[in-house]
């Protein structure tokens, strides 16, 4: 800990950064994030595995933009987020500074989103076991259970967009669902609107989710969300070879296309 | 009480199927009057919201249909249209959504006959599939229940 | 309002519609229900709920004065859902409407004194229905101003209206378009309200001032009042936030702990200083 | 204030006999989530007892997230019908809610019936019955104590449970909750206190220290710092057993269809945008404040009560883990 937070002191030192982004300890076990605007709060900052927030989120807001220069403490998640928004041109207005700790407890401040990229292919994430097992049992219930599972899932849904606040990907200025020329997604809380706002919410994360879980893991009222991209990401993956936040060049997978794409539906 | 009549929603390019639902027209090719067609510039155009919508606002069965691959007007947009297809149906199939209900195809200018036997095709299918209902249900309940028994451990 | 469920609107009929320009028109409305229409009383200065059923509801003040009874005006520019459905409508078609809502001008107090008005673009609606309250009763007050101004001249609203009061010649205009806004035939003013505000000022005393318009415009435009020598609680202004309710319930038009709904939306200069900057 | 006792034992016969009496019973109901959520039960079987906080307020009982204001038919002489049929709102029972959460409805209670009263409101606040079960345990996020609430208070309640050993000490403030006693399972009380059984909730601040600073808090610099963490959801609101902010969406075709009212949330970037795009509360920092302000300034202005209750759920939901009463305490900082 010691070690981060010296490395943290020496950037606002010679003013490499004025805001960091990172994780403090909070009344659960669970760290939270935090941002520390001044040397002499450096020392709440934490580094844990149960960090779990992507806290690249941040850099979308405004009156974190405003601090010009900021540092950003990322898990592996966090990461990958940030290769998948680089590659998406969303950094142009903010000079960032990565910092990761990895395995063996090192501090590492990486100089460029090239470094970041090789770190984050070395370390590449897999799917979550839980979640894999979730989706193998989900798959093995008849189409009418699933819809009963899901359908149910989604009554419960109460339309806060926690899941869509904590998406690192969902940075529109307006969202499709604020759109009311035409009402694409009805507003109130029901289940066929809200069933609508997952299903549109999931295509629009097609091929650009970068699998952080976040939108489930956060959801109040515990709607296991983040399952859907991560079916969407396992099949991407399996049908076209693309993995999102892998690389800071390419196509995301619904903006490209192989002329030799296969499909078995289409008579 | 007469028979089911399903509404069928057919979302169709201007270029392939539409000119190939119109000969299917000129040339007096009888066919199942369930269809209403929709015609956009291109497969690329069509959004999957609009499907969602067709469902939501009665339709039983929806058709999406275009240009054979490599014969887009537009080059590519048929390409771009079929990987969307592809995750789509496959998010729309693990919510347990009837994906039975929507068929996609590929109908070129030419093909005024494949079209007729298309919309016949899929008429039949849904007549015996029934009215779509799933969506009906869904609103209306004041204390939600989750659906517990699913999640095992 | 009388109603006790504040939600149910009434019925009316759009009686006469006039396109004030190619997105702003007036709609002269009447009930459907004669009951209803006997209920229904207002001040100037409320304003009511619009709507459309099936797009919803839109909040507008009342254009017409409260000395003119059996209708209600009100006129909008189409900028979203709801006021695209309206200027959709035609005339004798029925659409929804609740109200009034809030509180007035306290035009009784204002007997014997000058009134300056100062509005821009689509305010001018909400002071119409003052200024013609006051013309209605015109010997009762002294002298009646207006600035007035839009972006270009084809924003102006109420042009007919406008060459009325100018050629009843009891009245002082100064009718203005911002720069660049202005015709080959334009004869009046070229410059934004509050300039030509400055440029002219009103004469502040035995007088009382009456602001409205985009919120710029009024924090712009109230401080110049106040410096011509208006006392602080003689500057009125009609504010509006965003709101759904009108009852001071949904919480969208709060200004601090003001709801603008319930407690305004007419307010003076000195309430609005006391209030944090939210509108 | 009447005061009684029952038997551990006979609590899921009294509990039964309610919904048996076809009242509607909500309860909390403990969900694979690991998350407890109040929901219509059918058995006492079904509630759970061991839970510090349910996930979200009773407050949709008296306040759905979806109400029908009104269904609307057009005619074919182009007039409207406007239908509002509220008479199959059932009597309920909510039970099991803490007594954070039954002093919110005190609060709703002001808010929706003092000025303007509402309709719908009024209506299913006189069909809820509410019987509350004290805190016997609290958590790090609770702070009724420092809003001048405590684990067993009364207020708001018509009937408040206290466990005490095998039996439950029994308040019942109202004839509401007299009438919803089943006598026979009731005993005039041993002259116990139940002070022993309430959980020890620590004062995170004092209102009597904040109540002078918070009137200028406005200004206070820390707001932006204070919510640099805010993503701008509805989870706070939505949680909160006295957020009361609301959204009135139609739907339907313009033949016919329902007016609705939805929750709304004062964080959501658009709440407060003008149609002209103007937005009055344009980034998150004006939105968090009017948040808080609201609760610990404008409310008592307004009502003479602190609208927060200290329940903790927006502390425990909140994705970036904003500390409401951290927040306070540091914008009243001297």
């Amino acid at each position: 800990m010691k070690l981060l937070q010296n490395k943290v002191a020496e950037l606002f030192e010679n003013g490499t950064i004025n805001l960091m982004i990172g994780f403090k300890e909070a009344l659960t076990k669970q760290p939270v994030p935090c941002f520390i605007e001044k040397a002499s709060e450096i020392e709440q900052l934490i580094y844990t595995k149960d960090c779990k927030n992507n806290l690249s989120v941040y850099l979308h807001k405004p009156e974190v933009k405003q601090a010009g220069k900021i540092g950003i403490l990322a898990n592996i998640a966090t990461l990958r987020a940030l290769v998948q928004l680089t590659s998406e041109n969303q950094f142009w207005d903010i000079e960032k500074t990565v910092l990761t700790v990895n395995d063996k407890e090192e501090v590492i401040v990486f100089s460029d989103m090239e470094e970041v990229e090789a770190y984050v292919q070395a370390n590449f994430p897999e799917f979550s076991e839980e979640d894999l097992k979730l989706l193998d049992y989900l798959e093995s219930l008849s189409r009418e259970d699933r819809w009963k599972y899901w359908t149910e899932q989604f009554s419960a849904c109460i339309k806060c967009y926690a899941c869509r606040a904590v998406c690192p990907m969902c940075y529109c200025p307006q969202c499709t669902v604020e759109c009311n020329q035409p009402q694409w997604i009805k507003t109130s809380a029901q289940t066929t609107g809200n069933l609508e706002w997952h299903i549109m919410r999931a295509m629009h994360l097609a091929g650009r989710c970068i699998n952080c879980g976040e939108c489930g893991r956060i959801c109040p009222v515990g709607i296991p969300v983040h399952l859907l991209t991560v079916k969407m990401n396992q099949d991407l993956f399996k049908e076209f070879g693309t993995k999102s936040g892998f690389a800071l060049k390419g196509d995301y997978a619904l903006n490209s296309f192989k002329p030799d794409d296969k499909e078995g539906f289409i008579k | 009480m007469s028979e089911f009549e399903p509404k069928i929603v057919a979302f169709v390019c201007n270029w392939c199927t539409y000119a190939g639902a119109d000969l299917a027209g000129t040339s007096r090719t009888q066919y199942a009057s369930n269809v209403r067609i929709v015609r956009f510039p291109c497969t690329g155009r069509i959004d999957f919201m609009l499907l969602m919508k067709a469902f939501e606002n009665g339709a039983d069965g929806v058709i999406v249909s275009g240009c054979h691959p490599n014969d887009c007007h537009y080059t590519s947009g048929n390409f771009h249209a079929r990987r969307r297809w592809i995750v789509f149906r496959s998010i729309l199939d693990l919510i347990g959504f009837d994906t039975d209900r929507i068929t996609f195809s590929w109908v070129s200018a030419a093909e005024g006959k494949k079209w007729a036997n298309l919309v016949d095709e899929v008429t039949d299918k849904i007549k015996a599939k029934g009215p779509f209902t799933d969506l009906d249900k869904l609103d209306g309940v004041q204390l939600k229940e989750l659906y517990d028994e699913a999640i095992t451990k | 309002m009388d109603k006790e469920n504040k939600y149910i609107p009434y019925r009316v009929r759009i009686a006469k519609k006039t396109q004030e320009s190619s997105n702003i028109q007036t709609y002269r409305l009447e009930f459907v229900d004669e009951k209803d229409a006997e209920n229904f009383s207002f001040r100037s200065g409320q304003f009511c709920e619009y709507g459309v059923p099936g797009e919803g509801e839109s909040t507008f003040c009342i254009a017409s004065p409260d000395t003119r009874k059996g209708y209600v005006e009100c006129t909008f520019r189409t900028t979203g859902r709801v006021t695209a459905a309206l200027a959709n409508c035609e005339e004798n078609d029925i659409i929804s409407l609740r109200g009034p809502f809030g509180n007035a001008f306290p035009i009784e107090q204002w007997y014997g004194k000058n009134v300056v008005f100062v509005t821009g673009g689509i305010a001018l609606p909400p002071l119409r229905c003052v200024i013609d309250t006051l013309l209605d009763q015109r010997e009762k007050f002294g002298e009646i101003s207006v600035y007035y101004g839009a972006k270009n001249v084809e924003e102006l609203t109420y042009k007919a209206e406008l060459e009325e009061w100018a050629a009843r010649g009891d009245m002082n205009l100064f009718i203005t378009v911002d720069p660049g806004g202005e015709t080959p035939e334009w004869k009046n003013f070229i410059g934004f309200v509050p300039t030509i505000l400055e440029q002219n000022p009103p004469k502040s005393d035995n007088a009382v001032a009456v602001i409205a318009g985009p919120p710029i415009l009024i924090k712009l435009g109230m401080p110049i009042l106040a410096k011509s020598g208006f006392p602080n609680d003689q500057i009125y202004t009609t504010l509006e936030n965003r709101m759904k309710c009108g009852v001071g319930k949904c919480g969208h038009c709060t200004v601090g702990k003001t709801y603008v709904c319930k407690d305004g939306p007419v307010f003076t200069y000195e309430e609005v200083l006391g209030m944090p900057l939210e509108y | 204030m009447e005061i009684k006792t029952i038997t551990s034992a006979n609590i899921p016969v009294f509990f039964n006999n309610l919904v048996k009496s076809g009242k509607v019973v909500v309860a909390p109901v403990l969900k694979k989530s690991g998350k407890v959520f109040f929901e219509s039960v059918q058995s006492y079987d079904q509630v759970s007892t061991d839970y510090i906080q349910t996930a979200f307020s009773a407050k949709s009982v008296v306040f759905p997230e979806v109400e029908e204001l009104f269904s609307y038919t057009k005619k074919e002489d182009g007039d409207f019908e406007f239908r509002n049929d509220m008479s199959n709102v059932p009597e309920t029972v909510i039970w099991g809610l803490r007594p954070c959460d039954s002093s919110a409805f005190n609060y709703l209670t002001d808010f929706f019936l003092k000025e303007n009263p509402d309709t719908y409101f009024k209506l299913r606040k006189e069909r809820t019955t509410l019987i509350s079960v004290s805190c016997a345990k609290a958590d790090a996020a609770c702070f009724c104590t420092s809003v001048g609430l405590n684990p067993g208070n009364v207020t708001g309640s018509d009937i408040l449970l206290t466990a005490m050993g095998d039996s439950y000490y029994v308040e019942i403030s109202t004839e509401k909750g007299k009438s919803v006693i089943d006598t026979a399972l009731f005993t005039d009380s041993t002259e116990k206190s139940k002070e022993e059984f309430l959980a020890k909730v620590e004062t995170k601040f004092s209102m009597d220290e904040i109540r002078e600073r918070i009137q200028t808090a406005y200004d206070s610099a820390e707001w932006k710092h204070e919510s640099m963490g805010c993503l701008g959801c509805g989870a706070c609101a939505f949680s909160c057993p006295t957020c009361t902010c609301f959204d009135i969406q139609d739907e339907g075709s313009q033949e016919s269809g329902k007016r609705l009212r939805c929750w709304d949330a004062c964080g959501f970037g658009q709440f407060t945008r003008h149609a002209s795009g103007h937005n009055p509360k344009s980034n998150q920092t004006a939105r968090r404040r009017q948040r808080l302000m609201h609760k610990f300034k404008y409310s008592v202005e307004n009502f003479g009560i602190v609208s927060c209750v200290g329940c903790g759920r927006c502390i425990r939901v909140c994705p970036a883990h904003l500390n409401i009463f951290e927040n306070i305490l540091n914008v009243t900082k001297a």
